[in-house]
């Protein structure tokens, strides 16, 4: 840390070598980790192009911690920041001070809200995938060739992030088109254990329930768990979202059908490349949607 | 035998409390009734009551242990380390967990009772700590462990229930011996009620104080194993905001925060409350802000029908 | 001439009856005595006429006017001023701030520090706190001292709104010298027309302060008849109903071996090493003023606290045991019996049977530590008989105990411990005549059955009745020992003044 | 002019601790001593000072509220949707949040002193019942309020610190000032110290055990326009677990969660501590398991050197 500080003790070091923030939310839910990590990895090898700052805030409803981070990042003067917003429209005022400093804002993963930006008056561009989309697909995926009369169970995020607002959407797309019934449709947080307890009193409400479409893998381990400790006579379909690690030997188990991979450790990636280009060229790009992936126990 | 009669009185108030619960419960839904409700209720039971075991000791000394639930997040993060990364059989990683969990709650101890720090502080800087150490050795990633573990929640065909669930029950007749019959608990009594008098009448206090935060710890740690074996997974977010439900527990089932007065019996009583309640409400399928409040009423009438207690007992 | 205040067919009950048809006349400018033996009810009827408690049935008259307080704030405002046995005094609160804690003088929202200084200043030099700054914070002072506090705190309300002042047990704490001050503080009160309730154990005193006593027993008021009328042995023998003897026992008598050897012992607090050494059937008094040091050096030989030079070896059979800690000491049968019952003895809230049996638990324990519920049944019970502790039994919890009762308890605890060496700090402090004979027997008996005891006492006589030898501290230092027929109360009292230069407030 | 030095000494040791950590995080990052550094801090200040102000007053009393982070997320929800669904103006908006709080701070005040009900169990109800109320005003969504609000937040030209600031600054000074030199505060003191004896001494006490938890409610209510003001936005999420940092600040500040002892300066030098750390770790970027961990241990040191204070003071 000292030798950096004397390097960079000059104004013309710091602007030779821009500094990018990274804004996260929780860092201690393995899906960001996995996008910090690929960042980090990336700037380790283009580490003579700029420098990284990673951040994530406790909790992935905090919206005040991650305003707060955005104001840090602002005083620690960087040149840009690649944010992923806990808040599609509670962050806006604050990117908007960031960019006032002259600071370039990339938005990925939660696409802010193009109402607000107008009312500031504001172009960010947004690098990310469809969720509603992703959960689209991974709920086709599941539910194709179950019938008609299959009772499903919705375990959605915490109920105001705008991720769980489009997974949700997506899987009542798909449960609509495939002309089945939500019979419940209850928050697990996000958390395993509470989608595991959850699971357990949907099941002995629905003795019957054929499938469990859930807003993340971890719940989707929960659900998968307490099936399994539920003694049952029939076969639970699982849906998951994200591809975290822990998930693939439940896929290959077939105890969870089929998850969706967004490709997160390059999202990260894709938001600061964008970010460098804009420093250098200091114009605002378009906006560009990532790929989905269907992730079976055929595709591991 | 009176004195057993004046002991089951003590406790009427809460186990109506119960029993109206269920009966709400039972006339809101359709499948309250099942074996497949008792069977989800018995599975999720254990973690949560010996942590609120390990709570009540520690209430009832006169402390408090806020790191509760960010140990049990360590222990298991351990276990599934030890096992998934390094291959130990599943017994040895399990104990390595539960040591974790005593190593935490021996810090706590240590700086609690010979340094003289207030516990809650202490406990709260555990209560980050430990969870940061969680995220450490799992590397922030949830780590499956598989159906091995799960054996210890999946009912013992012949008797009906788990493994965890008799654990835990047998923790709990133990823990509520100890504390009514043993020179122990009633120490740990003296030294909640008034730890100057319970000095000078002689009593090593720090050792007490000491190795009922290391107690709360192991159970813990325990919770974190139970955890793990319900999951069949490790997760290092689990259990976050635990402390209060144990609390709440303890409480609801006639603990004092103050110190010096408690019941594990009362404690399990309350564990039960919570546990119905949640499933209960998962059962009805409202929706989350319901929850929230009818949550909110239930504590708060609990602790009402409980005040009786004290005014007809 | 009419009632200040009367009582008429006051009733109260909790398990059983505590007050049975309690009528009481006080005149203006009287100091009316109360007594009783422990548990008689005194605090009962005192809380129910300050609005803390509320009696069943009475009819309660102030000025003429009926008068039924709904809490204590109600009571102080028709001006009832009291100062309670168990102390109302904040510890974390200055001293001046609690002497004026009902009525703290406010100027523009805010307290005016000026005249809070002032006012108790003024009410402490009065009760012979002088010596103390008033921005001490309460928690720094000594028992004898809060006591006077809480009393200055009784005085401060304005004598124009002040119509009957309580005093349950004001003296228990205090030296002979710091009583007669407050005596004189209230007869001076009394001649300009204030009326007076007095409680006290003391019953020389309550003969020389009040003029008019009336006796409580059981609940039931005995008698009432004028002070100058009575001698003690006449209110003893209503309280109790029937007589008692004090037996002095004069005669030197033979001592055992060395049980106790205090080497050079000193601490932070304690700068002059004290040596002593008690034998087995002895009795050694500590006399001193207020503030001499004496519970310190109990604490201190008991282990307590920290930074200790010097040892403390307990002769045993077996080889000598070095007591460093208060368990140590427990364990090998030393007892300490602390001045402050309330935050150093009970355990408040919890049983008698907890209370009585918590020092001597390995006794009714089996194998790891199993309590055996008979045995401590039978125990509890044994001890409640034998020191005629009146309760309601086993389970009753010690805070319903009357102060004295609660005393015995604590007694009992080390006495089922099986004690054989007693550190005692103001045993009998709060206890009645009675009950106080009582115990003095119990102590002289386990004297004879070989132990050890080193006794606290601000009241001489106490200490003259009993002890084989007299040690007197003065100042933190221990400056003369005398033997059974040496000592005089001229002598005691000058040994206990001699390091207490310019002091003198303290004897008043 | 005695007492005042002494008073000075008394928060020394946390005020060292502060400027250590400052120290620190100067050394360890570059850019920490900059004005944008100290203008971070100072905007996110005020909602963290206001909620523990009231905390504060409440474990004085010898209370505790477990409820003010749901109560900041309840009445930031009221504030947003009477500005945007109901179009009322932002100051009636704004006092309607206040009031919100104030109604959950009567409710805990009423259960807890008139009913004698424990009050963390009270207060562990309303943390429930509130947050379930801000989800269901605000129907589980942010509300988004517009930059109008945020004039509150924002540095007024001239002085350089926002109105928000001020206004916790302004109740730091007032709340200090009722504590040490009303008569309401030494009652306050009183109570927590010793229920029984204060009221031996005539103080009513369920009055002021109930207005102490209506004015932590209204304080609560507050914190929810700052937080409110800060995002312009209701977020129906926000301030979980804000009751832990605000006993944090208080307890580090100086104030026994027994009762009878604190200090509204020293909370306030708490709320600094713990905002300094959580900027000066963003700053340097560690990853979330070293941020707990540090987090925990600078809670733990801070009460270490506290502890010097009653040792040498
Ligand atoms: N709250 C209570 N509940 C039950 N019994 C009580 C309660 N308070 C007092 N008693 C009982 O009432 C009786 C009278 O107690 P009180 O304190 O009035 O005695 P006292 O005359 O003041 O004795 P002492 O001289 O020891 O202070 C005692 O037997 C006591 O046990
Ligand atoms: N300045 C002080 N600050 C705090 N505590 C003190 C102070 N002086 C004495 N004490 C405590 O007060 C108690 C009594 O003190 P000490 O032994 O000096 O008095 P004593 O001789 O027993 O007189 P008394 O008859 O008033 O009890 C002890 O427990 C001691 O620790
Ligand atoms: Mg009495
Ligand atoms: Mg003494």
């Amino acid at each position: 840390g000292a030798d950096d500080s004397s390097d960079s003790s000059t104004l013309g070091d710091a602007a030779a070598k821009p500094m990018i923030a990274l804004v996260m939310k929780s860092l201690a839910n393995e899906f960001f980790v996995n996008m910090a990590n690929g960042a980090e990895a990336h700037q380790a090898e283009h580490g003579e192009q700029y420098e990284l700052l990673v951040n994530g805030i406790r909790n992935e409803s905090d919206l005040a911690q991650q305003v707060n981070l955005v104001d840090q990042m602002i005083s620690s003067g960087v040149q840009a920041i690649v944010i992923a917003p806990a808040d599609s429209r509670a962050l806006v005022p604050a990117l908007a001070r960031a960019v006032a400093a002259g600071i370039v804002v990339i938005n990925i993963d939660n696409r802010l809200e193009p109402e607000i930006l107008e009312e500031y008056n504001l172009q960010i561009p947004f690098i990310g995938p469809s969720n509603r989309e992703g959960a689209k697909l991974v709920g086709d995926y599941v539910l194709q060739g179950l019938d008609d009369d299959s009772e499903v169970a919705i375990l959605e995020g915490i109920s105001s992030a705008f991720n769980s607002i489009q997974r949700r959407t997506g899987f009542e797309e798909a449960v609509a088109q495939a002309n089945m019934q939500v019979v419940t449709l209850q928050s697990g947080d996000w958390d395993q254990t509470k989608a595991a307890q959850l699971t357990s009193a949907i099941l002995s409400q629905y003795p019957g329930l054929d499938v469990i479409l859930a807003a993340n893998d971890n719940m989707a381990l929960g659900a998968a768990s307490a099936v399994a400790l539920a003694n049952l006579d029939h076969k639970v379909t699982i849906a998951g979202f994200d591809n975290i690690s822990a998930i693939h030997p439940l896929l290959e188990a077939g105890a969870v059908a089929a998850t969706v991979d967004q490709f997160g450790e390059q999202l990260a990636v894709f938001g600061i490349e964008y970010a460098l280009e804009a420093v250098a060229s200091g114009t605002v790009l378009e906006d560009r949607e990532t790929p989905l992936e269907l992730i079976t126990a055929a595709s591991l | 035998m009176l004195s057993k009669l004046s002991l089951l009185f003590e406790e009427i108030f809460i186990v109506i409390a119960l029993l109206l619960l269920i009966l709400f419960f039972g006339l809101m839904t359709e499948n309250f009734f099942t074996t497949g409700t008792l069977r989800a209720i018995l599975t999720q039971l254990p973690a949560l009551t010996v942590v609120t075991i390990g709570m009540t000791l520690v209430l009832i000394s006169g402390g408090i242990d806020l790191s509760v639930g960010s140990v049990v997040a360590l222990s298991a993060g351990v276990i599934g380390v030890a096992f998934t990364v390094f291959g130990l059989p599943l017994p040895v990683a399990g104990l390595l967990g539960i040591l974790a969990g005593g190593c935490a709650g021996l810090v706590n101890g240590v700086l609690g009772s010979y340094f003289r720090l207030p516990v809650f502080i202490v406990t709260l800087g555990m209560l980050e700590a430990a969870r940061g150490m969680a995220y450490l050795v799992t590397d922030s990633q949830t780590v499956y462990i598989g159906a091995s573990i799960q054996a210890l929640s999946l009912p013992i065909s012949g008797i009906g229930v788990s493994a965890s669930f008799l654990i835990s029950l047998g923790l709990v007749v133990l823990a509520q011996y100890v504390l009514t019959r043993t020179v122990y608990g009633r120490y740990l009594i003296a030294i909640g009620t008034n730890e100057q008098a319970a000095k000078i009448s002689g009593i090593r206090t720090e050792p007490y104080l000491m190795w009922v935060l290391v107690v709360s710890g192991l159970l813990a740690g325990l919770g974190g194993l139970m955890n793990a074996a319900y999951l069949a997974a490790s997760d290092p977010n689990a259990a976050t905001g635990l402390e209060l439900s144990a609390i709440a527990a303890a409480v609801i089932g006639g603990t004092s925060l103050m110190g010096g007065r408690g019941s594990i019996v009362g404690a399990f009583i309350g564990v039960l409350i919570i546990s119905v309640l949640q499933n209960g409400l998962a059962q009805m399928g409202v929706s989350e802000p319901v929850k929230r409040l009818i949550t909110g009423l239930v504590i708060i009438l609990a602790v009402l029908i409980d005040r009786w207690r004290s005014r007809y007992a | 001439m009419t009632a200040r205040f009367a009582i008429e067919g006051l009733n109260k009950s909790f398990a059983a009856p505590v007050l049975k048809q309690v009528s009481l006349q006080i005149r203006p400018g009287s100091i009316h005595g109360l007594v009783g033996e422990n548990g008689a009810g005194k605090s009962t009827l005192i809380n129910i006429i300050c609005g803390l408690l509320a009696a069943d049935s009475a009819e309660l008259t102030l000025d003429g006017k009926p008068y039924y307080p709904m809490s204590r704030a109600a009571a102080l405002a028709e001006g009832l001023a009291l100062a309670s046995q168990e102390l109302s005094l904040i510890e974390t609160l200055t001293v001046e701030e609690n002497i004026l804690l009902s009525s703290l003088p406010e100027s523009a929202f805010r307290i005016d520090r000026r005249k809070v200084r002032l006012q108790a200043q003024e009410l402490m030099n009065l009760v012979g706190l002088k010596h103390i700054p008033p921005q001490t914070p309460l928690a720094r002072l000594r028992l004898a001292e809060k006591q006077l506090v809480e009393l200055a705190k009784a005085l401060s309300m304005p004598t124009d709104r002040i119509k009957l002042l309580i005093l349950d047990e004001p003296t228990s704490a205090l030296t002979s010298a710091q009583a007669d001050q407050i005596h004189r503080i209230i007869k001076q009160r009394a001649d300009s027309g204030l009326s007076v309730i007095y409680v006290s154990h003391r019953l020389d005193d309550v003969l020389s302060v009040c003029d008019t006593v009336s006796v409580l027993r059981d609940g039931v008021i005995q008698h009432t008849a004028p002070g100058s009328s009575l001698t003690s042995d006449d209110l003893i023998r209503e309280m109790s109903g029937e007589e008692l003897s004090q037996h002095n026992d004069d005669e030197v008598r033979k001592i055992g071996d060395v049980r106790l050897r205090v080497e050079r012992l000193s601490n932070a607090d304690f700068p002059e090493p004290i040596s002593l050494q008690c034998h087995r059937r002895e009795i050694v008094g500590i006399a001193g003023l207020a503030g001499a040091g004496r519970s310190e050096l109990l604490h201190a030989i008991y282990g307590l606290g920290a930074g200790h030079q010097g040892k403390v070896v307990l002769v045993e059979p077996a080889g000598d045991v070095l007591i460093d800690s208060a368990s140590t000491a427990a364990k090998n049968g030393i007892a300490l019996i602390a001045e402050d019952r309330k935050s150093q003895g009970i355990f408040s809230g919890k049983s008698v049977s907890l209370n009585s049996t918590v020092a001597g638990l390995s006794k009714l324990s089996g194998n790891l530590g199993a309590i055996i519920s008979k045995r401590e049944q039978r125990a509890c019970k044994e001890l409640i008989s034998r020191l005629n502790i009146k309760s309601e039994g086993p389970r009753q919890t010690i805070d319903r105990l009357s102060g004295g009762n609660q005393q015995k308890v604590l007694i009992a605890r080390w006495l089922q411990a099986d004690s054989d060496v007693w550190l005692l700090d103001e045993p009998t402090r709060g206890v009645d005549v009675g009950s106080k004979l009582a115990i003095h027997n119990r102590l002289r008996e386990l004297r004879d059955q070989g132990a050890t005891m080193l006794i606290v006492s601000s009241e001489l006589e106490e200490l003259t009745a009993l002890c084989d030898r007299i040690l007197v501290l003065s100042n933190k230092k221990a400056v003369a020992s005398y033997e059974r027929g040496q000592w005089s109360k001229e002598k005691l009292l000058a040994a206990a003044f001699s390091e207490h230069k310019g002091e003198r407030a303290l004897a008043g």
